[in-house]
């Protein structure tokens, strides 16, 4: 750590005779000389712990492949995070520091959970390294980013890799049974077909809406195949840290409660989310579910909790947050219920990422002691 | 009803407990002590004695230059020794008087340092004596005081604000004075109110310190128009505006200063030295101040001469610990990290802080994440962390904005990736003023 | 300036996509390929070249205020000879090109060099920087159009380079990958040039 | 003609169909004028002006003049669309760059060299040849050219935020500028690619 000296905008005084004992060495800095002991690698660890209950039943879904697809996209994205540290011409001291201050962990947690089960090694070594490249260091590492870094890696998998990346699979409990084996017997259940999920099976609904037979039929056993107690708890298929809403609330719970985030992101994304696909249903209940089952499924409140809260890339006050939060709410449900792909939240964050310095600009508080505040 | 402010603010620890049950001691009378001329905002004084002259404790020795200027006088009696620039805690060297003590500690004739007399009948009497005690705002500001109680007559002043809240961690000497001399600040008080001729005055005091506002309310109990108002302790509570808005609700407009809605805010210290000045015709030549911190073995509350040597402090307080890594004139959110020098105290040395390397740590700086920490605590509603990188970047064109930043560290405070925000500010708001300027 | 660097200049040293940052819209749209690039670069270079030359010796009857129009016209004559030969000759190209090519009128680099050379220098010399620039264009446009082929579509030329079962990376053919590449090219170039200039 | 049509048309427009991020069309003032949100704005503004006025005039010009058979039988003055339309856009430029400077002189201050660009600016040109090819009717064709001059405005508008931001940042000094402008247009249009198949 390089000491801070004398910051001060004052001319240094002269060293007069001193009275006190020469190893007084003293720092001079400028005020304040207390500070919070909260610090960015505390925030960063805190949060990749926040994410571990749905890791846990990421685990207890998918068996241990999921543990192996989480380990091996952290490890690669702390791994390329301290290489392209260095090649920005950091010292090693300082690459070790950090690449470890958490934020690297963090951002490879939340890309494995936006990964399926089956998510082969290239795939997750492409994802960590757009997470980090394209996703951060090109920015300016750390800070500079204006884009969710797992989230860029998401969309850029997605779009590159559209099949590769919608290989699902059903909910095992069975931490034995590895991806590929519960995949051959998801094939034969499925006529051939990989195990879908509650927003895919809805959407294919909405695909067949000129066939009304079809869509009470998608509809039936979309019902009967994920039971909202299910969908809360996660035994449902989907990307590996998405499905379990009861795990990922147990970390927001631990977030909310160590200050991390507030609630204005999340509470203003999940609502929004509901009362437009509310809407939705009240007009059309034959072909759209219920506010419940949205809420619960996809990545809503993966993304409504951990990724849409991530401080780098949303706004600073709590009406920008509540901006924040309701574009991204609205978006998610205009994608799930008349876009062309199945699930919008990883979208719908990324557009509002880049709303981001806009929403900062018009939602700047008042000053104290203004009276009226001219649009800036 | 615990008042307070609306928006911003932070809860540091206080570390109060330190020195807050510890009565003030008097500082044994200082061999020499050195007196700048330049003590408060405003133009420095003109020395009037020169080497070799015998002076008295209360003699004046600088006479003030222009209206926003205090005079000067001899804290002890002595013979002057030299008059040159010498080290000050501002950080540069000023022209001060060096007296030699002649360990009498005579006065000067007419004042009696026992008198607890005020007329009230003559109240224009108390304005001049004042001035001529050379007041200045003791909470650290030190802008003359008779300045603030002599508003343009286009102004209406209609409350005065008595700030005891002392929302600075580590600092006691405002608790303590008011624990140990109410009676005394509420005359001050009533000083003050008869030069401003206003009937109405609050004292804002921090809810904790319960027992000065319980003392306090019993100095000033009969007394008409005056409410002793317990704020929630919340830095800065002590801060003028926000101590302004915490009592009477009113928003000092950006730009503009407290007489602007109707308010004059002074320390109790200086309503303290406003009794003194007035009853016994002293001067202005010593002040109540806290030495804390866990660097100091034993830290204390002080009345202490102006001009005495830090030296004189340290060795009356058991000396420096051998970890000492900072010292602080004033208090940790808003005070100035010095080298060790001694260098002498002055009227607006509200407390004197020895860090230990652990108080003192230095913390890692990381980039901003934007967490928007600094955006809730800033009490004058700036975005401290978009400021920070204008002035990052050499662009300083929003700090039009941001002018009526006062610096209360609240933002840098709360900070987790510990940016210098401050200092950030700091610099913005004085390229902002250069360029404008230049034009 | 020899005729040799007037020709070369355009190559490399003030490439007009990769240096000067100018027909940005036809370097994104219409690399998918690289035979694409390479049909977008030749029609683009005839143009060029055409309107080069037209200009270059009409330059001291027309009047200058009258500059641009002319300009306009000359060069949108050639972008309709350009268009209909390649309907007529060429419909695959035509249609993958779609409106780019009629939307060569308002690239910037012809009328750029119109502007800039061709109205102040003489015939042969602007036949050779319109050469040089439209070879620097397509040049240009082949390297981000094979780059793009090969990691998006796995081929070059339509040739498939890899086996069946490798993934492609579908992005880069689609919009993203061709603002994302261009970028990669830029930033390429700028780093050659940081450190060419740290090294003198 | 339906309202769901209309409203499908509106949507692609915007956002599946974005004139930056999946056309490509107009990257040069994109790229130019997107340093400040300020000038971002009036840009996209001025371009919506200019882009919803072009369409009102070309496709009367294509359907009366140009169209196979439209001024008699057997005239067929198709081939000329490219040289009429970019002349009536450039006095249209013109026009409004007069009308502008007399009624705004701040924004037309704003605009600087910019104004002029919108005639080199391929997004006008190419939107007013692809809502012709589309074959829509008038007033389809007319909601086609503003929807599209919004899309432009809300992606000009959009990124000059980002942009603004980007400069308080620490970018790498070989990506700084057009390179790193580039890259994050690439994850915007990455981003509005989620717009796929909406209003379909």
């Amino acid at each position: 750590m390089a000491e801070p000296t004398t910051p001060t905008t004052e001319a240094a005084p002269a060293p007069a005779k001193s009275a006190a004992p020469a190893e007084h060495r003293l720092l001079v800095t400028s005020s304040p000389h207390v500070g919070t002991p909260e610090s960015v690698p505390r925030i960063m660890h805190t949060v990749w712990l926040a994410l571990l209950p749905a890791a846990a039943a990421a685990v207890w879904l998918f068996g241990y492949d999921a543990l192996l697809v989480i380990g091996l996209t952290v490890a690669a994205c702390v791994g390329f995070e301290a290489l392209m540290l260095k090649a920005r011409g950091l010292a090693w001291d300082e690459v070790r520091h950090l690449a470890f201050d958490g934020s690297a962990i963090v951002a490879g947690v939340l890309l494995a959970f936006n990964l399926p089960a089956t998510a082969p090694w290239w795939i997750v070594l492409v994802g960590a390294f757009v997470a980090m490249g394209l996703g951060k260091h090109v920015f300016g590492g750390l800070g500079h980013n204006p884009f969710n870094p797992a989230l860029v890696a998401r969309i850029f998998l997605v779009i590159s890799f559209p099949t590769q990346m919608a290989v699902y699979i059903s909910p095992v409990d069975s931490f034995t049974q590895s991806s590929a084996e519960r995949l051959e017997l998801d094939l034969a259940e499925f006529d051939g077909q990989t195990y879908a999920t509650p927003l895919g099976r809805l959407k294919d609904a909405v695909r067949a809406q000129a066939d009304p037979a079809k869509v009470e039929a998608i509809r039936a056993e979309v019902a009967e195949r994920y039971p909202v107690a299910d969908l809360f708890l996660g035994r449902t298929g989907g990307a590996l840290g998405e499905t379990s809403a009861l795990a990922l609330l147990l970390g927001a719970a631990l977030l909310l409660w160590r200050r991390i985030i507030t609630w204005h992101i999340p509470l203003s994304f999940l609502g929004t989310t509901a009362v437009v696909t509310g809407i939705a249903w009240a007009v059309h209940p034959e072909l759209y579910a219920e506010p419940l089952v949205y809420l619960l499924s996809g990545g809503l409140i993966l993304g409504a909790c951990f990724m849409a809260t991530d401080m780098v890339t949303s706004p600073v006050s709590r009406t920008g947050m509540l901006v924040f939060g309701a574009g991204c709410g609205l978006i998610t449900a205009v994608i799930r219920l008349w876009g062309g792909y199945p699930e919008g939240v990883a979208f719908s964050i990324l557009i509002m990422n880049a709303l981001v310095p806009l929403i900062d600009r018009y939602t700047k508080g008042r000053k104290f002691g203004e009276t009226r505040r001219a649009a800036a | 009803m615990v008042r307070t402010f609306k928006r911003g603010g932070v809860h540091p620890p206080e570390h109060k407990q330190l020195t807050e049950r510890k009565p003030i001691e008097t500082l044994p009378l200082p061999k020499r002590v050195v007196i700048p001329m330049a003590q408060c905002l405003g133009a420095p004084a003109e020395p009037t004695v020169k080497p070799k002259d015998a002076v008295k404790a209360g003699q004046r020795i600088g006479e003030p230059k222009g209206f926003v200027s205090t005079p000067v006088h001899a804290s002890i009696s002595g013979t002057v020794k030299k008059v040159d620039l010498y080290p000050t805690a501002v950080g540069a060297r000023i022209l001060s008087v060096e007296i030699e003590s002649d360990g009498k500690d005579e006065w000067v004739e007419g004042i009696d340092l026992e008198s607890r007399e005020v007329d009230f009948t003559r109240p224009d009497d108390f304005l001049p004596a004042l001035t001529d005690a050379g007041l200045v705002g003791m909470g650290g500001a030190a802008f003359p005081t008779h300045v603030k109680l002599k508003p343009p007559k286009d102004v209406k002043v209609d409350t005065l604000i008595l700030n005891g809240a002392e929302c600075e961690p580590y600092l006691t000497a405002d608790h303590r004075l008011m624990l140990e001399r109410a009676p005394e600040i509420a005359l001050g008080l009533q000083i003050l109110m008869a030069v401003l001729k206003v009937d109405r005055a609050y004292v804002g005091i921090e809810d904790n310190k319960p027992d000065a506002a319980a003392t306090m309310r019993q100095a000033l109990a009969g007394t008409l128009g005056v409410e002793v108002a317990v704020c929630r302790t919340r830095y800065p509570q002590g801060a003028e505006k926000q101590l302004i808005k915490s009592l009477t609700g009113r928003e000092v407009p950006p730009g503009k200063l407290p007489m602007h809605v109707g308010c004059v805010v002074q320390n109790v210290g200086t309503a303290f030295a406003a009794f003194e000045a007035v009853a016994r015709h002293k001067p202005l030549v010593e002040r109540v101040l806290t030495v804390s911190g866990r660097a100091i073995r034993e830290p204390k509350n002080l009345r202490v001469r102006i001009g005495t040597p830090l030296s004189d402090l340290v060795a009356f307080c058991g000396g420096a610990a051998d970890d000492l890594r900072k010292l602080i004139f004033g208090g940790p959110m808003m005070g100035k990290a010095l080298r060790f020098e001694d260098v002498p105290i002055v009227k607006s040395t509200s407390g004197i802080l020895f860090f230990d390397r652990e108080e003192a740590a230095a913390v890692r700086e990381f980039p901003c994440i934007r967490c928007g920490r600094c955006v809730a605590a800033c009490p004058q509603g700036l975005v401290p962390c978009d400021l920070g990188d204008q002035a990052e970047h050499g662009q300083y064109a929003g700090f039009a904005d941001a002018l009526d930043c006062v610096e209360c560290g609240s933002c840098q405070f709360t900070c987790p990736a510990h940016r210098r925000l401050v200092h950030l500010l700091r610099l913005g708001k004085s390229e902002f003023r250069r360029l404008q300027k230049k034009g | 300036m020899s005729q040799l660097q007037n020709f070369t200049k355009g190559l490399w040293r003030e490439n007009p996509v990769l240096r000067i940052l100018l027909g940005f819209c036809p370097t994104l749209a219409v690399t998918t390929s690289a035979i694409d690039a390479l049909g977008m670069g030749a029609a683009t270079t005839f143009v060029l070249l055409g309107s080069n030359t037209v200009i270059s010796s009409i330059r001291k009857v027309v009047p200058g205020q009258m500059r641009i129009p002319v300009f306009i016209v000359v060069i949108a004559t050639f972008v309709t000879v350009v268009d209909l030969v390649l309907q007529g000759y060429f419909p695959a190209l035509s249609k993958s090109l779609g409106v780019f090519i009629p939307l060569i009128v308002v690239n910037c680099i012809i009328l750029g060099r119109a502007e800039a050379f061709a109205s102040k220098n003489g015939i042969g010399s602007s036949i050779i920087d319109g050469l040089g620039m439209g070879l620097g264009f397509t040049l240009a446009l082949f390297v981000l159009g094979s780059v793009r082929e090969v990691l998006g579509s796995g081929s070059i030329f339509g040739m498939p380079l890899f086996a069946a079962d490798v993934p492609r990376v579908l992005i880069f053919i689609l919009p993203p990958g061709a603002f994302m590449s261009l970028g990669c090219m830029l930033w390429l170039m700028n780093e050659l040039d940081l450190r060419r200039k740290r090294r003198v | 003609m339906s309202e769901g049509s209309i409203f499908s048309l509106i949507l692609g427009a915007i956002l599946v169909n974005n004139v930056i991020f999946s056309r490509f069309l107009g990257i040069c003032p994109y790229l130019g004028v997107s340093k400040r949100q300020d000038t971002a704005l009036g840009m996209g503004l001025a371009v919506i002006f200019v882009m919803t006025l072009c369409g009102a005039i070309t496709w009367p010009l294509q359907e009366y003049v140009l169209d196979p058979g439209a001024l008699g039988p057997g005239i067929d003055l198709s081939y000329l669309r490219t040289i009429v339309f970019i002349l009536v856009i450039a006095s249209l430029v013109q026009l409004v760059e007069i009308v502008l400077k007399k009624t705004a002189p701040g924004l037309y201050q704003a605009l600087g060299i910019y104004l002029p660009l919108i005639t080199t600016n391929c997004a006008i040109l190419g939107i007013a040849i692809l809502s012709v090819q589309q074959k829509l009717t008038y007033v389809e064709d007319i909601v086609f050219s503003a929807a599209s001059a919004t899309g432009f405005a809300l992606a000009l508008i959009l990124f000059a935020g980002v942009r603004e931001r980007l400069a308080m940042r620490n970018v790498p000094r070989g990506l700084a500028g057009v390179p790193i402008g580039l890259i994050t247009a690439g994850i915007l249009a990455m981003a509005f690619m989620g717009f796929a198949g909406l209003g379909t």
